[in-house]
């Protein structure tokens, strides 16, 4: 399978996310700049973390309406796999890719640590490597992370399975709701998270919990629900 | 055609009931320094554009126009316009 | 605001440039006449201490800065060390205190911005920063701002730019009430035959300027940066620089791609003084002149006066000279990033610098002169006092053992740092070993399998204070203990050497001893100073800070699986004390803490004995014998051992030989270590160190989930995780916890 | 005493001739939006904030005052309150 990196001024996990999908995957990814109209062919789309544009106005705001976003749309529309981590995530919200917003940490400090996650839906490309209600360690690193949503959509989500993950364990870091750490769009083709994966991938980094992510939006697990 | 000069301010506040960790922060914060009698706290934006346009109503549409693109995010914020000559 | 360049150059204007009599005097003869306003401004920034280090530029060519490793020293924009297989390690130290005091956030976010600028600028990509923060007693009523400022600050711009903060420091200190430190760290990788410096090279060929347009921010910062603070601070306000993290990724993108290009002959950074700064080095350095024409310079306001655009302490903006035939390439790189992109002047063979604006030359300079004749002085300075040693029987021992080592690892300097480090990305790049909360951060080096460094960065004021000399050594020696306690055989160091005025004879004598310290350790342990920042004048109302020498140093090892932690020993693990029992009380933080005094000489720092024995942890650490190791200093034994069962959330049994209980707990003499060891190899470690002559104490074993030290101490390692975690949350947020502990 | 309650709104923005990165990339965002015409936009910061006060001269004066000590970072901005009844 061959995935595509968007990168926005500012984004600054796009590196990571490139070393750690050569690492999985042993295949380097398509770099795709922000201003490109097309995208390569590829079944794996991925908005790195970062603070594109600064994070000015509002995180993600601006790299949402960059003219490579009106590509991931089309893309993601046609079922292409999309993921967008920390800043991916926000720029996914204001992209209108995914719902709810992503607002300030409720502690108003940007927050660097290890959480634990609880995977709320396994039945899905990106989280098939898990299973249901596993808890698995991953870092956060954000000042913006704070995920909300109105109540109406809230429940959409929360019954439609568009949880994908949880902090669990009292280890919500930023204040939101339902302890929301990542959520798929209807289809379930789109996945936005805060945690970082991708720093979690290799013994160097103190564990592996990562990786499995990434493995299946790859195809790479052994037996992959097709 | 000759355009003139506007100076526009753009206010951007978060919709009733969407979650504000700033402004709760600061309530807190207020309280903690002794401020009493602080209801509510709520936080929002606003931006000054200088521009050009032919006329106050196409600033005031342009504008517009730029908070439903890029300054608002209109599932969570309103905003209001305002144009000075 | 606006004043001419036809402004009269009168006593008082001098005066306010921070200039003296004699300065000026030597200005008109370089000069050949009376300066314009624009040339006064342009020698004062020259000419003030931060630029010209003319205070100690004598004592710091006594440092040590070369070895085998050192491939470029001080003098240029960061120093360079080289770690094998091509690759070279380019890091620097910087301080903003004032800029940070006057506004926390800003400052200490352009403070970061800066020392990333001198690391990229070189041609290095930055891989990790550090950074070493002093403020005023908890109880002094600014403090909690500032604190939460500066740190948010460090954050905010280091997060944003994508650089992993490793280490750092945070100390509090009543001396530091009305001037806080921000010392910011960061080094960077490059390839060894791909670096960039500012000399720049051929006649006739384009100064580019890159990166953010020029406002008034800072003008007149440099001047500030070296002048005590007086009530009117206030009126100093309007100067803050705003530091704008997302321009400067750009420009490090844009610049790393432009010398990939070919293109960059010679770039310098706009730092204190930008353009003038900057253009000078690049001229004088390569023996041309430089035109420039500042009706060319970006700007953002309205109205900038020659004078300003020269003295502008504008963030994010470079000076390049570029091969000519490579501009067009060169720019579009810089609009892809979207950056300012102009071409400002020219190289020229009459060594003068010459500045036009609107029509009319506004400077017109001997470029050498500028660069190189700065007045350097051989103030006067007293040898400062020593005092004489005192016994452990002078102190008195608490009344509680528990209580006291839980006082300590809950007191505001050794409490944990979390709640700092906690806003500070750590993992950003993927390849941080160990993050802040051991002894040193370690960082892989892309693109090699085994390869990793540490960095560390240390002093210890109240050591520095009773002691310049030994205090220097020191702080030298802790570093290199910290690097050592990983794996990591230390490289080289960058110095940061804050001190109060030193036109005071006494003030100029702690600085000159504690030079001296600091280059002997430096040569005994071979890290030679490769780079390094000087701030003086910190000093409120004739109110010093403590001399605070920061040292920050980079270790190199050659295999990251073999890397002791602090927090890694295992359930059985003997527990060894290389070093011997602890004597030494005065100056330590038992004193302070428990005694309440702070009194009496510094520990004495042994450096054949810091060598040797660190030579030895290494070796242990290397061979694969260290399952742990930590370094004994603030604190002493006691504190170490609780430190290393708190990380590893494991107790130990402890029994030690004791003469003095209170000094052989919380004594903090020098060059010891803990190191942990798989019992299977205890007995092959003891006759190693028997062997190699290092004195060395086997004192208990890790088990169970309470530290015990004789029949002195007995408590739970959650309790003193509770009381170590709990002080920084709740100094920063009283609302939360009612009752905070003092 | 029997408070009444204010609604008050403050307006924070950055003193003239400090650098508003937020306003930069906001502008540019704008042009590469299509918007043209747009000379300069500062971004600054608004709090509704809702208490209770003797007065409005009193309602403004803690007001300011919390602008003094929170709201606002007078190093480098500005404020103004606007009392309403
Ligand atoms: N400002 C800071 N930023 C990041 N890490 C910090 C900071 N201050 C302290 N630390 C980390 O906290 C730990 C304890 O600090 P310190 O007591 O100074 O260490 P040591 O005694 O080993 O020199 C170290 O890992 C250090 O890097
Ligand atoms: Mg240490």
């Amino acid at each position: 399978m061959k995935a595509a990196i968007v990168q926005f001024p500012g984004s600054n996990r796009d590196r990571d996310m490139f070393a750690a999908l050569e690492t999985i995957s042993g295949q380097p990814a398509h770099k795709v700049w922000h201003t490109d109209t097309e995208l390569p062919n590829c079944d794996l789309i991925i908005l790195p973390g970062g603070f594109s544009h600064g994070d000015y106005l509002r995180s993600g705001a601006i790299a949402a309406r960059a003219p490579v976003m009106r590509a991931v749309a089309t893309a993601a529309a046609q079922g292409v796999r999309v993921l967008g981590v920390c800043n991916g995530f926000q720029i996914l919200t204001e992209a209108g890719l995914l719902p709810g917003s992503l607002m300030r940490n409720a502690g108003l400090t940007f927050v660097c640590r290890e959480v634990m996650l609880e995977v709320a839906n396994p039945q899905n490309p990106f989280t098939c490597g898990y299973t249901q209600g596993e808890i698995i360690r991953c870092p956060v690193a954000h000042h913006d992370g704070n995920y909300f949503a109105a109540p109406k959509t809230l429940a959409k989500i929360e019954s439609n399975n568009q949880v994908a993950f949880r902090y669990a364990n009292g280890t919500n870091p930023n204040g939101s709701v339902n302890d929301i750490a990542g959520v798929f769009n209807k289809q379930g083709n789109v996945l936005g998270m805060m945690p970082h994966p991708e720093n979690l991938i290799e013994a160097a980094h103190g564990g592996t919990d990562g990786r499995r992510l990434f493995e299946a939006a790859l195809d790479m697990l052994e037996s992959t629900a097709a | 055609m000759a355009d003139k000069k506007f100076h526009v301010k753009v206010t951007v506040t978060l919709k009733n009931g969407v979650l504000d960790p700033q402004g709760k922060a600061i309530e807190g914060a207020l309280g903690s320094l002794g401020f009493d009698g602080v209801g509510s706290v709520r936080q929002g934006k606003v931006f000054d554009v200088n521009l050009n346009a032919a006329s106050k109503k196409a600033a005031q549409e342009v504008v517009s126009d730029m908070c439903e693109k890029l300054l608002a995010n209109t599932v969570i914020e309103n905003y209001a316009v305002e144009v000075n000559g | 605001m606006t004043v001419q360049n036809t402004q009269p150059i009168t006593p008082e204007l001098i005066a306010e440039h921070g200039l003296n009599e004699e300065e000026y005097d030597r200005i008109l003869e370089l000069t050949g006449r009376e300066p314009t306003f624009t040339e006064l401004g342009i020698w004062s920034a020259m000419w003030n201490e931060h630029c010209s280090y003319k205070s100690s530029k004598k004592w710091l060519k006594t440092l040590p800065t070369e070895g085998p490793q050192v491939v470029y020293g001080p003098g240029e924009n960061a120093g360079v060390v080289d770690i094998g297989d091509g690759d070279v390690v380019v890091f620097k130290m910087e301080s903003h205190n004032h800029p940070s005091f006057i506004e926390p956030y800003q400052g200490a976010a352009t403070g970061v911005g800066g020392i990333l600028r001198d690391v990229f600028t070189m041609g290095a990509r930055p891989i990790a920063a550090m950074n070493a923060l002093r403020f005023g007693e908890p109880d002094h009523p600014k403090t909690r701002h500032l604190v939460s400022g500066v740190v948010a600050g460090v954050g905010g711009y280091g997060n944003s730019f994508g650089v992993p903060t490793v280490g750092g420091e945070v100390e509090f200190h009543p001396r530091y009430n009305g001037n806080i430190l921000v010392n910011a760290f960061a080094a960077g990788l490059a390839k060894r035959d791909a670096i960039y410096v500012s000399k720049a090279e051929g006649v006739g060929l384009p100064v580019v300027y890159l990166g953010a347009k020029t406002g008034r921010d800072g003008v007149g910062g440099a001047t500030m940066a070296s002048a005590e603070f007086d009530d009117n601070i206030d009126e100093k306000r309007p100067t803050v620089q705003v530091g704008d993290p997302f321009t400067e990724k750009c420009l490090l993108e844009a610049c790393l791609e432009l010398m990939e290009s070919g293109a960059v002959i010679a770039i310098q950074d706009m730092g204190a003084a930008g353009l003038t700064c900057s253009a000078v080095e690049m001229g004088a350095r390569g023996d041309l002149g430089i035109r420039l024409d500042l009706d060319s310079v970006p700007i953002r306001e309205d109205q900038m006066t020659a004078y300003e655009m020269m003295l502008s302490e504008s963030q994010e903006r470079m000076l390049m000279v570029l091969r000519p035939e490579k501009e067009d390439e060169a720019k579009a790189i810089f609009t892809k990033w979207g950056l300012d992109f102009a071409i400002v002047g020219e190289t020229t063979d009459d060594l003068r610098f010459s500045v036009h604006h609107q029509g009319e030359e506004v400077a017109n300079l001997p470029i050498k002169e500028l660069g190189d004749e700065a007045p350097e002085y051989d103030r006067p300075w007293l040898e400062p006092g020593t005092h004489s040693p005192q016994e452990p029987h002078l102190f008195a021992p608490p009344d509680d053992y528990n209580a006291a080592l839980l006082r300590l690892v809950g007191s505001a300097d050794l409490s944990s740092r979390r709640w700092v480090w906690e806003q500070y990305d750590t993992l950003i790049q993927g390849n941080s070993l160990q993050l802040p909360g051991g002894d040193a951060g370690v960082v892989r080096v892309e693109g090699h399998d085994t390869k990793a460094l540490a960095f560390s960065s240390d002093v210890t004021p109240r050591y520095v204070e009773a002691d310049p000399y030994e205090g220097g050594k020191q702080a030298v020696a802790e570093c290199y203990r910290n690097i050592v306690a990983t794996g990591a055989r230390p490289l080289a160091a960058t110095d940061n050497l804050n001190f109060g005025n030193p036109e005071r004879p006494e003030i100029m004598g702690t600085l000159v001893a504690a030079i001296r310290g600091i280059g002997e350790a430096c040569l005994a342990l071979d890290m030679p100073i490769v780079s390094g920042n000087v701030s003086l004048y910190n000093e409120t109302n004739g109110e010093a800070i403590l001399p605070t020498p920061t040292i920050a140093g980079v270790g190199l090892m050659d295999d990251w699986s073999k890397m002791a932690r602090i927090g890694t020993a295992d359930e059985g693990d003997v527990l060894f004390l290389v070093g011997t029992e602890g004597t030494h009380l005065s100056q330590t933080i038992y004193q302070r803490e428990v005694l309440g005094e702070e009194t009496g000489p510094a520990p004495a720092v042994d450096l054949m004995m810091e060598r040797a024995r660190g030579e030895f942890v290494l070796a242990a650490i290397t061979s694969g014998y260290a399952s742990a190791c930590h370094d004994i200093s603030d604190g002493g034994l006691a504190v170490a051992l609780a430190e290393m069962c708190m990380a590893s959330g494991l107790g130990a049994e402890c029994e030690i030989a004791i003469t003095y209980p209170h000094a052989a707990l919380f004594g903090e003499d020098q060059a010891r270590y803990i190191v942990a060891v798989d019992n299977e190899w205890a007995n092959m470690f003891a006759a190693n160190s028997e062997g190699s002559g290092v004195s060395f104490e086997r004192i208990g074993t890790v088990q169970g989930e309470t530290l015990k030290i004789n029949d002195l101490v007995d408590i739970p390692v959650s309790e003193l995780k509770a009381a170590h975690e709990s002080w920084f949350p709740s100094f920063m947020n009283p609302q939360s916890v009612p009752e905070a502990a003092e």
